[in-house]
């Protein structure tokens, strides 16, 4: 098979890519310098997240838990803020930890940084930052199963059985949702939580939300965030748009360079081997 | 006696007994077995925090040995490594997490290089599209037919060219790899099942 | 405005020096290459201890002492620099490998095995339905999730129509699922270089 | 005492232990049981043949998994044993075979298993131990160390077989553009895809598993595949007779989550 390409074939396959990576730049440059807004529909999974958190009851308790690695986290950061913005937003009580080393730190940043209206909700009462606990599924099997055994102290070092928030919070029976950001965490959630019976709705890294389809299909996940899509989607739901609209009017036009690159490639490999057969 | 201590049936054994415990604990409800099963997992996690730092020696031990052997073109850049992961602990351990020097540390070294090395899948994606994704038979065509369809439907232009584009994707991914990734799942489970059995006894 | 902040320029050439690799792998490569891995290192390091702080440090306050007792046991875990102490190490490891193991086969067993199993058994319920849209699909999703699922069996049915026709369906639906990887993970991957580009345009240089 | 919803999941839990437990006898007793083709092994012949027409060499890589960490060694060691394959096939034809190792412990297993297979051959001579290259054991530079090697050596093959993460699209990307014959396999199911479109074969997803025990001829090994096998067997059942029996109208979802 490779003995029968052209020389055409042959010349794109030992080009200099540098030339395609900056075509790739500039097309990722137009949009930031004259962004143009394009309207965007929402998806099914992102709706079904964002009616469950709409109709989560007075006072329940929510864990969102962090679960990339720091250079993922531009890919979590618009979903991770619209649904902890959402939360809120709402009557109810979160929980933030990670299970994965880096991510306490970006989920405090987050938490402090100008992307979250924190509505007064005081610290401690409504909500509460557990910081990072390590063991991975393992470790998150031990936190679902007893909130109290092994964190006892909070972010900022304080006992967390002084803090009101954490009366109520036992272990996973006593959530009303889960929300896991990230790829493996979910699928550890699923595997972890799940099995206490507590709904899990997540946001997911893009390249796993295909293999996550079986599980919203089940009912195992409430919803589900499409990476920096389904953040937009849900920017969209609460008429709020932030990072997630930004990324994608950056996206689209790279998007449309990538697939008309694939069209040219194979083309020009029909053709030229088209040529070669012709010859023979 | 250290003899009997070093004998590989031990590390074994204890793995067999707690994966058991947790195994019989899940089915089987006994509250001792349960209050044991739940001391051992916060053990776990203990264990998991404390393991973080052997990586670190092993890591520090590898570098030792460029920089004594002064490897030409990599024992300076150990060195550097080690530098910056000593000030790094010290840091944060001194100060803690939430120290300001830790913090800018954090986000203006780690994060970038972190992002930016994740990034540079971005440009190969873009070569490969042009160099090596190759409708080589009807298999490839497909993969490559679907991978258009939902690109374009991830993004707003999409709709622009053709309205359809988000509701044929959305089957596609709803039934189609719904129904492979379902097989692909239990697959998945099956040979963590089967391998977890055996790591258990030891085989 | 191009930024003041010397951290956001130390940023910028780290970033600039990672992208270096695209041309060629040099020196500001290899450089930003080993200060990540010291830093990753490191930072693994403070979080284990922040975590053991936070198990350990308000149970001691109170007089508690029984927390030590597996942070002391942990400490076998070290053993594994030294030739001579190696199987010190490998108490502890087995005991994290037997807790990680068993969880994972129970984690299996429900949320994969009787979950999809249901969830296939369940969706067999539409194939007899009214919408006859929802049949179809049903259809479709049992189908090829028994065929998925079967092509994987390597040493049972290995001859007959049945397989082939099964083998063949399995492929054909797992390229489609593949197909909807790829273009789901370039979304992922432009994300990730646009937020380098945003940086390095908007909060370092200023522009736009 | 038993927990309600969990019955079943025991009962299944015995079964694959009994599974396990008959296969793992029947091995002892030197029985090997028929394994299927895999599509891309088949392709190693002809990719070897080309490396001898072109007088390029091959390159075999086992991926970064290593052979310490539990769960990746396992991928490590099925690209071992197709290694031990293909080094029989490249000392035979005389083509020059290079291994980019990942990490430095995996070193010493690869190096034997090379030298064993050219001794095999009847060739240890022919066995060239700076050919087995270990570049670091940090992802990047192993990563920026094997695109350099593709580039320079130019093989006629470029073969992947073990755990593999995001550099996929980069081994595979590179080995293309020198238009090196590239056959892959890899258990991460997230990263089969891009081995898939840019490779000219690929493995998936179990398959690696199946290969090193085809391969290889290894009786445990191959009992490891039987017992899954029956344990699906088992699965697929069930499902079979759930979905007939909700289509007759009743159904088995009571029994199974009790």
């Amino acid at each position: 098979m490779k003995g029968s390409e052209s020389g055409l074939t042959a010349k794109i396959r030992s080009n200099q890519p540098q030339v395609i990576y900056g075509l790739l730049l500039i097309f990722i440059i137009v949009p930031i310098l004259y962004p143009i807004a394009v309207p965007m529909a929402v998806t099914e999974d992102t709706k079904k997240l964002y009616d469950f958190v709409e109709k989560l009851r007075d006072g329940s308790l929510v864990v969102v838990d962090g679960g990339v690695t720091v250079g993922w986290w531009p890919e979590m950061q618009p979903g991770a803020a619209a649904i902890s913005q959402h939360l809120f937003n709402r009557p109810v009580r979160i929980i933030f930890i990670a299970f994965i080393e880096d991510t306490s730190i970006l989920l405090h940043q987050m938490l402090t940084g100008p992307l979250i209206d924190k509505k007064g909700k005081k610290y401690g009462v409504d909500y509460v930052e557990l910081g990072f606990m390590a063991g991975g599924e393992a470790g998150m099997a031990a936190f679902a199963r007893d909130f109290h055994a092994v964190l006892k102290s909070d972010y900022y070092g304080e006992p967390i059985d002084t803090l009101p928030i954490m009366k109520d919070a036992v272990n996973a029976k006593s959530l009303a949702l889960w929300i896991p950001l990230g790829g493996w965490e979910v699928e550890w959630a699923l595997r972890q939580v799940g099995p206490h019976g507590t709904p899990i709705g997540c946001v997911s890294l893009a390249g796993n939300v295909p293999g996550f389809k079986p599980f919203l299909a089940t009912g195992q996940l409430v919803g589900l965030l499409n990476s920096v899509k389904g953040g937009a989607e849900y920017e969209i739901l609460m008429k709020k748009p932030g990072l997630g609209a930004v990324y994608m009017g950056g996206i689209s036009l790279s998007h449309i360079v990538t697939i008309a690159l694939v069209i040219l490639g194979n083309v020009i490999y029909f053709v030229s081997r088209g040529k070669v057969k012709k010859e023979k | 006696m250290s003899d009997v201590l070093r004998r590989r049936e031990i590390p074994v054994a204890i793995a067999f007994v707690i994966g058991l415990l947790l195994l019989v604990e899940y089915f089987v409800a006994v509250p001792e077995m349960t209050a044991v099963a739940r001391t051992i997992q916060s053990w776990g996690v203990v264990f998991a925090a404390m393991a973080l730092g052997v990586g670190a020696l092993t890591l520090g031990a590898y570098y030792y040995g460029h920089i004594r052997r002064r490897t030409p073109g990599t024992w300076y850049l150990c060195l550097w490594s080690l530098l910056v992961m000593v000030l790094t602990i010290t840091i944060g351990v001194l100060g803690t997490t939430r120290h300001p020097m830790y913090i800018w540390l954090y986000s203006n070294i780690y994060f970038p290089l972190s992002a930016t090395t994740v990034s540079l899948l971005g440009y190969f994606v873009v070569s490969a599209a042009f160099r090596a994704f190759r409708a080589r038979n009807v298999e490839s065509a497909l993969l490559l037919l679907t991978a258009i369809i939902v690109m374009l439907a991830n993004i707003p232009y999409g709709r622009v060219i053709w309205s359809g584009f988000e509701a044929v994707s959305a089957w596609v991914l709803n039934v189609v790899n719904l129904g492979a990734f379902r097989g692909i799942q239990l697959g998945i489970a099956v040979g963590g099942i089967m391998v977890g059995i055996r790591r258990l006894v030891g085989r | 405005m191009m930024s003041t902040d010397p951290g956001v320029w130390i940023a910028a050439a780290l970033t600039i020096f990672v992208w270096s690799f695209l041309f060629k792998e040099n020196i500001f490569s290899r450089f930003a290459e080993f200060t990540f891995v010291g830093m990753m290192t490191g930072h693994l390091i403070v979080m284990g201890v922040s975590n053991i702080r936070s198990y350990a440090s308000v149970p001691l306050s109170r007089g508690d002492l029984t927390v030590i007792v597996p942070v002391i046991f942990a400490l076998m875990l070290y053993g594994a620099v030294s030739r001579r102490y190696y199987w010190l190490s490998r108490w502890p490891t087995a005991l994290l490998m037997g807790t990680a193991t068993a969880l994972a086969v129970r984690g299996f067993l429900t949320a994969y095995i009787v979950s999809q199993s249901v969830g296939n058994i369940n969706a067999a319920r539409a194939v007899v339905g009214p919408d006859i849209m929802a049949a179809l699909n049903s259809g479709i999703i049992i189908v090829f999730s028994i065929c998925t699922f079967s092509y994987f069996l390597f040493t049972i049915g290995l001859k007959g129509a049945a397989t082939v026709a099964s083998r063949r369906i399995a492929r054909l639906a797992m390229m489609v699922a593949f197909g909807a990887v790829i273009g789901n993970t370039v979304l992922a991957y432009m994300t990730m270089v646009l937020n380098r580009v945003i940086f390095l345009f908007i909060e370092w240089l200023g522009l736009a | 005492m038993l927990v309600t919803g969990r019955v079943f999941q025991l009962v299944l839990l015995v079964v694959a232990v009994l599974f396990i437990y008959i296969t793992w006898r029947r091995s002892k007793s030197g029985v090997l049981p028929k394994i299927r083709e895999i599509a891309g092994l088949e392709a190693i012949n002809d990719a070897v043949g080309r490396a001898v027409e072109t007088g390029r060499p091959v390159m075999v890589n086992v991926g970064w998994g290593g052979i310490v960490d539990a769960l990746k060694s396992q991928q490590t060691f099925a690209g071992i044993d197709v290694l031990s394959h293909v080094a029989k096939l490249t000392a035979k034809y005389k083509v020059p075979l290079i291994v980019p190792a990942a990490e430095a412990a995996s070193v010493p297993l690869i190096e034997a298993t090379v030298y064993e297979s050219y001794l095999a051959e009847g060739c240890p001579d022919a066995y060239k131990a700076e050919n087995i290259r270990y570049l670091t054991d940090l992802q990047w530079s192993w990563v920026s160390g094997t695109l350099g090697m593709i580039k320079r050596e130019k093989p006629a093959a470029n073969m992947m077989f073990g755990y593999f993460g995001g550099d996929t699209i980069m081994h595979s990307e590179t080995g293309q553009a020198v238009g090196a014959i590239q056959i892959a396999g890899t258990a991460e199911i997230g990263y089969v895809p891009f081995f898939v479109i840019a490779c000219d074969f690929a493995l998936i997803g179990e398959e690696l598993f199946a290969a090193g025990a085809y391969v290889t001829r290894n009786a445990e090994r191959l009992s490891v595949i039987v017992s899954e096998d029956y344990f699906r067997i088992v699965l697929l059942g069930i499902i079979v007779i759930g979905v007939l029996a909700a289509i007759a109208g009743y159904s088995i979802v009571p029994l199974i989550t009790t």
